[in-house]
């Protein structure tokens, strides 16, 4: 599926620093769109180890602001074409999604996120508890009484995907019109001069180029070290788990802002579990006791008859995050010096449209139209995009 | 298989039959008997099914990871049968089957299966249209168990436990590890997940568990041991934190040190068909035959490439199970000893002969096994291929290390060549390694390095001193580097979780996914219940033929939590979920308050009194309080004292208005920003004395304000002290133009306006409680909050309640609430407002003080003030008052979003619908129409107005006489 | 966790309050400075001085943390916040 | 062999002390208070009897004072305290006060609490200020006739959940509660 590469040439185009799904993305299209083929992807690890390959796979747009809906919208539309772009199975599943409400201002915030959507044409509704129910008819509406589901948002097109895959459809797709994928090869250094990125720095040798894309995810401040740039980027773990298979009994993807979990049921038949970020920083993957623990409870509350059912595996990631929960993308200070980060909990959902706006980017040197909210300067300006209602545990 | 005969010491009580149902047909076990061996004992001919291919399985490691053997037993999924002990009535069926074990439908993609190598799901059924049929099909067949969907929550308890040295593991090794721990003078725990102690070598009986014997029950009467078997280490987590888990709790055990003494996983060899029935593990077959008396078959093959396979058989022997044939992988084993030991007992030997494949019998189990030799160029001479009948092969050929849990504790492994196994590299501190784990071995070797580790954790943990030299290693090869076969027809199985056979693996490989843990992910190898236990190890070697590298240049993949799977039951506990009352939540009950949560409080939304509807209720409410005086607990505000002579800077400085200056005797509105200039909370501040002020905060907010306003205390170190009195003062808001009247009937203080003005504050006493009187007008009305001490709250609430009743006084909850203050036009922080709403925005520049020296958010205010706002809130109100917007619902302008509806509606008292919106500044001018979307996308039309919307000269304020 | 007022202690028992960082002096500071101070942070990981604040007692102090491996160097009273500091001559 | 008993002490006094003259304060009253931070002091009663005085240290500089029912100490302190002493600030203690004790009493609080209660020395006379199934408490091992037992405060918004979670723990455990409902 992917050629090794014996040795780094010593210069490209472009260098994507990170072999995950977006930086593999924006390979892919700067190579199919944009003509670009003298690509190298640097990675520091495996294809895909990094979040991609750790993320709970939900994928949906149903987001709070104009700007959240229009991008993520275009990602979902994206998304529903990979698998025959690929000519690989991603296992795309619309499944519907349900974010429950369990407290009357979490209703309001449905609502507003469905009256936003419903204006960009996406599919949501803020719907009732009777609503819930008839879709959902196991769960438990009082969810042991803690917590009284009083409603949802219900975004159809919510889905989910196998996220390896993803992965290494960019990648074989990258691979094939003859982008270098580098694994194993860390960036060491990023050398600027007079303010314009020259060359990269690895462990397998130096490589001159013009123009380099960090897409790094939790990685991102080590990176941005290297340039000097100062981002309010901050780093917490994300931790997940999964369980035996069972036979499919939930089709749709569950999110709940009060208890914190997020759930939904793999083409295997495992249910995939997360909640929200860990409290503080941190750029370890372990995993914690009091994390499996307040999730299983979280779980039992919503669906008190998996109580025998067994937790398989933990795993965690590395969530790079900023103050309004939207990403930082595009052109930096540092000319010819590409950022793709910031994405939190959400990057994965992002995938094919950060490839394609990214691509524009580095090909054209401007923002693509889609990210001008997500741009680095927007703090110092005092301009946020207040995405933050949306993502309370909103994955 | 069959039940031999009894025999002194085996684990079942052939005194208790237990009858059980198998799919749907009655059997009969021992007590002390598991489900697996109960069901190997019946003589079906196979027990299970595998996950893709729905192949016939039976018992194979009898080790906790049959994952081919997981059953639904009375409607719980996913039971593993080797572990689970046997109970009279139990319903048992196979898992994953369509019409029944005997008659599975799916079986026929076991004929399909050389078209489904791994990675072929990616590669097929993409397209857009058929997908979704596709994943229909494939959504029936996945899964493993099913889950009852009717089944109650089951509760179990946590606990935390406390030691000194954790050791797991009770084999050998960790026996003597926990018995010189103890000596040392530590307090220890030894767990085992095997139902007894003593590990591998409860299967033997001799010299060597006579003595462990004793060792064992020296422990379990020491007061400072305590021994733990069926008892799982599920995970290691930061700071020597184990999970330890068993058929009815966790306990999260916190260690000082931790010796890890668990040992190894039998490994199977790997040749097309060694998946059938009645080819397993030696180990397993020697812990069926010497626990359960079950025989794994009558004419046994064992297929060794170390010393444990001779053992194993000379064992059987002893059993009254002999071994008809043994096959060696290896010409010369050096095992002399043992080679005669079976000579003698009569089996036939065969060397440097490897498994070419079993043979399926007519019932589906194994009928012979196809061998040919093994030439010394490593070659297999497959022209020489013959065949031995059997009806049972076992397996001997390698152990993996158990070092999952090691690992998760930040050990490193390095991979002994000699040994082919991964050793215990570089071990944290107060983590110690022992027994087979650390490739120590034979008996004595494995006490002696057991005893080494033991009193190292205790010298750790200040117990002693360590003392003990290191033990050598093995230097005899446990483990056989070559027991992986190719055929031509695959079926070589690699991970039974997941049918997984060489080929698919070579295949990854092949793809570009040549990287342990990118072939774990392309494969899934090792994801299945088993988690790689017995496949790990043996994929590894396939990758490194395949790659040319050395197992230890590749690596094992990270082995994440848990070690084990765990019942979510038995993570989640008793699940305890937090509530704070205030001190009158039985009145508000008997009330007849319908209950809404406010963080970890319950509040009345409203009170349904008399059949009213929910509505009426709150009409009711409100009404009362604009005519005559109402009664609200508002004790869930967070309330904070601060005393000192700074006092007032430090709220002047975390607080966006000026309190320095603020009379004694005065109260005043608080908006907190943070330092980005947002509003984050607000508050009433009221000034007691000189030095010391008493302010509120929301009631969302006040645990995390009350910790930032700590922080900032000890950063900026003023003289002053800040106190939280939150849950030790109850709050009431008694409001309406009646109350005046009557509060004066329950307290000496002055209420009059002259002594008593709007905003002003005074303390007194009603029935002997000491009051803090507020007069404060968040719903309009002429009101007094009044904080008293919880211990008193009852005794006011009911004063002002009796004295309220006679002039039409009614409780009233939330919603009513936020109805008055709505047609005040006060705002609610985090519903008026968002995270990114500053007080220009908010029309709330009247409480900053934007000439003080400093306040949090300030610097940012002042970029804020040149930036200009994105937003603003307004106040609305809609012409038609039949159709109602609701919060959130939209204002569009000319196809564009031009704000939002925040709060919302029906006045009663002004006749119309109001509404707070946040809208683009462009819009925000008074008198402009706007329109908003409602349900449907229906458009009502709205006006821009003033706030206040009710009593906008603040006259109800103003009320003079008493 | 070893918490300076109440010795050691699980995790959860802390709530942690980000890193020690000097605020400029917001008289004299040009707005690019203060956004600097306000928003971006040093997200690589280092040992790094942070609050933690013991919950049960409210008790706030200073913790030399390593972020990268999540190791608790050494604790100081919360008036160090308010001192330069400077990281032990030897880190582990 | 003492049954396992949660005991909800509804009829005992509190009172809390800060500020920089607080301790000083409370001598020239006639209270002695502890020097050692998280320590308390006062005289030793059985379980069911009532204690005089506990005078506990909270942290350095924190100071809470319970008092049984019969008591005038507090009475008198806290009309002292109207004066307005200079340094001394009065702190409202509305606390819950619960006591534990028989038999399985550290099994009760493993299942509660993540403290090492069994290997803490009751002769210490320790404060343990902790989280108890997610509520901030005040702990005090005691001991009594060779018997150990605890007193537990907390903030009285969370009295009944705590009086109730621990009720339910006990009954579990084969014991009663009293004062509380499980």
């Amino acid at each position: 599926m992917f050629t090794a590469h014996e040795s780094l040439r010593p210069s490209y185009d472009v260098v994507i620093i990170g072999a995950g799904g977006h930086g593999l993305a924006a390979a892919y299209y700067l190579a199919r769109d944009h003509g670009v083929r003298n690509i190298a992807v640097i990675e520091k690890g495996y294809l895909g180890g990094g979040n991609t390959g750790r993320n709970t796979t939900i994928i949906r747009s149903n987001y709070l602001t104009p700007e959240g809906v229009k991008f993520y919208d275009e990602s979902v539309r994206l998304w529903q074409d990979l698998s025959e772009d690929f000519d690989l199975n991603l296992f795309y599943s619309t499944r519907g999604h349900f974010t429950l409400a369990h407290t009357d201002a979490a209703m309001r915030t449905m609502r507003w996120r469905a009256e936003v959507n419903k204006h960009f044409g996406v599919k949501s509704e803020a719907v009732d508890a009777a609503f819930v129910k008839r879709a959902l008819p196991m769960i438990d509406m009082q969810c042991g009484g803690h917590a009284p589901i009083l409603g949802a948002l219900f975004h159809e097109p919510g889905a989910i995907a196998r996220h390896d895959a993803v992965a290494w459809g960019y990648g074989r797709g990258a691979d094939r019109r003859g982008v270098e994928i580098h694994q194993r090869t860390e960036v060491t250094g990023i050398r600027v001069q007079s303010g314009r990125v020259v060359g990269v720095d690895t462990t397998r040798g130096a490589i001159s180029t013009p123009r380099v894309l960090c897409a790094v995810a939790g990685f991102t401040p080590r990176v941005l070290d290297m340039v000097g740039l100062h981002t309010p980027i901050y780093v917490h773990p994300l931790q997940a788990m999964v369980s035996e298979p069972v036979k499919p009994w939930l089709d749709p993807v569950i999110v709940s802002g009060s208890l914190h979990v997020y759930v939904s049921q793999t083409a295997r038949g495992e249910l995939v579990m997360g909640a929200s970020l860990d409290p503080y920083e941190l750029h370890s993957t372990r995993s914690t006791l009091d994390f499996a623990e307040g999730l299983s409870a979280h779980m039992l509350d919503m669906f008190p008859f998996l109580s025998e059912v067994k937790v398989n595996r933990q795993w965690a990631g590395l969530a790079d995050m900023t103050p309004d929960f939207a990403p930082i993308m595009g052109v930096t200070p540092v000319e010819g010096f590409f950022l793709d980060a910031g994405w939190g909990t959400w990057g994965f959902k992002a995938t094919p449209v950060c490839g394609k706006t990214m691509s524009y980017t580095v090909a054209t040197g401007r923002n693509h139209p889609l990210i001008e909210g997500f741009s680095i300067d927007r703090f110092a300006r005092y301009q946020m995009t207040g995405e933050k209602g949306a993502a309370s545990v909103g994955h | 298989m069959h039940r031999l005969q009894e025999l002194p010491g085996e684990w079942i009580d052939r005194s208790v039959a237990l009858k059980f149902h198998f799919e749907g047909r009655e059997y009969s076990g021992f007590a002390g008997d598991t489900i697996s061996s109960a069901l190997a004992a019946t003589g079906l001919p196979y027990l299970g099914r595998s996950f893709k291919y729905h192949r016939p399985r039976s018992i194979f490691s009898f080790a906790d990871h049959d994952s081919n053997l997981m059953f639904q037993v009375d409607g719980v999924p996913n039971v593993r049968g080797d572990v689970t002990p046997l109970r009279e009535g139990m319903q048992v069926t196979a898992i994953n089957t369509f019409g029944g074990l005997y008659n599975d439908k799916a079986r026929i993609l076991d004929r399909f299966s050389a078209f489904l190598p791994v990675g072929f799901y990616y590669k097929a059924f993409h397209s857009k249209r058929l997908f979704p049929r596709w994943e229909r099909m494939f959504r029936r067949l996945t899964g493993l168990g099913t889950v009852t969907l009717s089944s109650p929550r089951a509760l179990t308890p946590k606990r935390y436990g406390f030691c000194d040295v954790l050791v797991i593991g009770a084999g050998p090794s960790g026996i003597c590890a926990a018995h010189e721990a103890v000596q040392a003078g530590a307090r220890v725990v030894l767990v085992d997940e095997g139902l007894r102690a003593g590990g591998s070598l409860t299967a033997v009986d001799g010299e060597e568990r006579r003595s462990m014997s004793a060792l064992l029950q020296a422990l379990v009467r020491s007061p400072r041991c305590d021994v733990r078997t069926a008892t799982v280490a599920s995970g290691y987590y930061a700071d020597h934190w184990v999970a330890l888990t068993d058929a009815q709790r966790m306990t999260k055990m916190r260690a000082k040190a931790v010796v890890f003494a668990t040992g190894v996983i039998e490994q199977p060899a790997v040749f097309r068909n060694n998946d059938l029935p009645g080819v397993m593990m030696a180990s397993g077959a020697r812990r069926l035959v010497a626990r359960y008396r079950v025989a794994p078959g009558r004419k046994i093959i064992l297929l060794t490439g170390n010393v444990e396979g001779y053992e194993a058989a000379v064992e059987l022997h002893a059993h009254g199970v002999p071994v008809a044939a043994i096959v060696d992988l290896r010409a010369d084993s050096g095992d002399e000893l043992a080679v005669q030991a079976c000579t003698k007992l009569g089996v036939q030997i065969v060397k440097a002969h490897v498994p070419v494949q079993a043979i399926r019998g007519f019932d589906a189990r194994v009928q012979a096994l196809d061998i040919a030799p093994l030439q010394a160029s490593g070659g297999v001479n497959r022209d020489a291929t013959r065949r031995l009948d059997c009806d049972a092969v076992l397996m001997s050929v390698g152990w993996a290390a158990a070092t999952q849990l090691l690992t998760q504790a930040g050990a490193t492994t390095a991979f002994s060549p000699l040994l082919q196994q991964f050793l215990p590299d570089e071990l944290p501190a107060g983590i110690f390694a022992a027994g087979r784990l650390n490739g120590v071995f034979d008996f004595n070797s494995r006490c002696a390095d057991g005893r080494r580790a033991g009193g190292a954790a205790a010298a750790y943990c200040g117990y002693g001193e360590s003392r003990l030299a290191p033990v050598a290693r093995s230097t005899r090869v446990p483990s056989h580097p070559f027991a992986i076969v190719d055929h031509d027809s695959a079926k070589n199985f690699v991970d039974f979780d997941e049918d997984l056979q060489v080929k698919d693996l070579q295949h990854a490989v092949q793809e570009g996914f040549d990287s342990s843990e990118l072939m774990k992910r392309y494969s899934t190898v090792g994801m299945g219940p088993s988690q790689g236990k017995h496949s790990a190890m043996n994929a590894l070697r396939v990758l490194s033929r395949e790659r040319g590298m050395s197992i230890g240049q590749l690596g094992l993949t990270t082995a994440r939590p848990l070690y084990h799977p765990v019942p979510l039951k038995i993570l989640a506990g008793r699940s305890f979920s937090v509530e704070r009352r205030t001190p009158v939540d039985a009145q508000h009950a008997a009330l007849g308050a319908v209950w809404m949560p406010a963080g970890n409080w319950r509040r009345p939304e409203y009170y349904a009194v008399g059949g009213a509807t929910r509505l009426q209720s709150i009409a009711a409410e409100v009404s009362t309080v604009r005519h005559r005086v109402g009664l609200i607990d508002v004790g869930t505000l967070g309330k904070i004292e601060i005393y000192g002579p700074q006092a007032g800077e430090f709220l002047d400085r975390v607080y966006a208005g000026s309190f320095s200056t603020m009379r004694i005797g005065m109260t005043r509105y608080g908006l907190m920003l943070d330092e980005a200039g947002v509003i984050i909370d607000d508050g009433v501040v009221a000034r007691l004395s000189s030095e010391m002020y008493y302010f509120t905060t929301t009631t969302g907010g006040s645990a995390t304000v009350f910790r930032e306003l700590l922080r900032l205390n000890a950063l900026w170190g003023l003289d002053c002290q800040l106190v939280n009195v939150t849950g030790h003062r109850a709050a009431f808001n008694f409001a309406g133009p009646a109350c005046r009247a009557i509060l004066q009937t329950l307290t000496d203080i002055d209420l009059s306006e002259a002594a008593f003005p709007f905003l002003a504050n005074r303390v007194g006493q009603i029935g002997g409680v000491e009051s803090r009187f507020l007069r404060v007008g968040f719903v309009g009305e002429l009101g007094y909050e009044i904080h008293v001490p919880a211990g008193g709250a009852v005794a006011v609430w009911n004063a002002l309640y009796a004295a309220g009743v006679a002039h039409g006084l009614r409780v009233f909850g939330v919603e009513a609430q936020r109805l008055l203050r709505l047609e005040k036009g006060h705002l609610i922080v985090g519903q008026d407002t968002d995270g990114l709403t500053d007080p220009f925005e908010a029309n709330a520049q009247w409480a900053v003080n934007m000439g003080k020296p400093f306040f949090v958010g300030q610097r940012s205010l002042r970029i804020l003030q040149r930036r200009g706002p994105r937003q603003m809130l307004v106040g609305l109100e809609f012409a038609d008052s039949a159709r109602m917007a609701k919060e959130s619902h939209l204002l569009i302008e000319q196809g564009d979003i031009a704000g939002r509806i925040t709060s919302i509606a029906r006045s009663a008292v002004l006749n119309k619908v109001i509404a707070l919106a946040l809208v683009t500044p462009q819009r925000a001018a008074a008198s402009s129409d706007v329109q908003v979307r409602i349900e449907g996308g229906e458009m009502l039309t709205a006006r821009i107005v003033p706030t206040p919307f009710y009593d906008p000269k603040n006259q109800r304020q103003r009320v003079e006489g008493a | 966790m070893v918490c300076p007022l109440n010795g050691p202690r699980p995790v959860l028992e802390f709530a942690y309050g980000g890193e020690v960082r000097t605020m400029p002096d917001p008289a004299s500071c040009s707005d690019a400075q203060w956004s600097d101070y306000v928003f971006n942070r040093s997200g690589s990981p280092a040992a790094k001085f942070e609050w933690w604040c013991h919950i049960a007692s409210g008790f706030w102090f200073v913790a030399l943390r390593d972020t990268l491996n999540d190791k608790v160097i050494a604790t100081y009273p919360a008036q160090a916040a308010r001192e330069r500091l400077e990281p032990p001559e030897s880190l582990p | 062999m003492s049954l396992l008993t949660v005991h909800r002490q509804a009829d005992s006094c509190h009172l809390g002390l800060k500020g920089a003259s607080a301790t000083q304060w409370l001598a020239t009253h006639g209270v002695i208070a502890p020097t050692a931070p998280n320590s308390w002091s006062g005289a030793l009663p059985g379980p069911g009897e009532v204690e005089p005085l506990i005078v506990a240290r909270l942290g350095a500089s924190e100071l809470f004072l319970q008092e049984a029912a019969g008591g005038h100490t507090l009475e008198r302190l806290s009309q002292a305290l109207r004066n307005s002493p200079t340094g001394v600030y009065p702190v409202l203690r509305e606390d819950t006060a619960l006591v534990l004790a028989g038999d399985g009493v550290h099994d009760v609080l493993a299942q509660v609490c993540n403290i090492d209660f069994g290997a803490m020395s009751p002769e210490s006379r320790v404060i343990v200020m902790t989280l108890m199934i997610g509520v901030a408490v005040l702990v005090a091992p005691q001991v009594a006739a060779d018997e150990r037992y605890y007193r537990i405060w907390c903030d009285p918004s969370y009295g009944p959940y705590l009086g109730a979670s621990l009720g339910a723990v006990v009954v579990d455990c084969g014991g009663v509660c009293t004062g509380v409902s499980a």
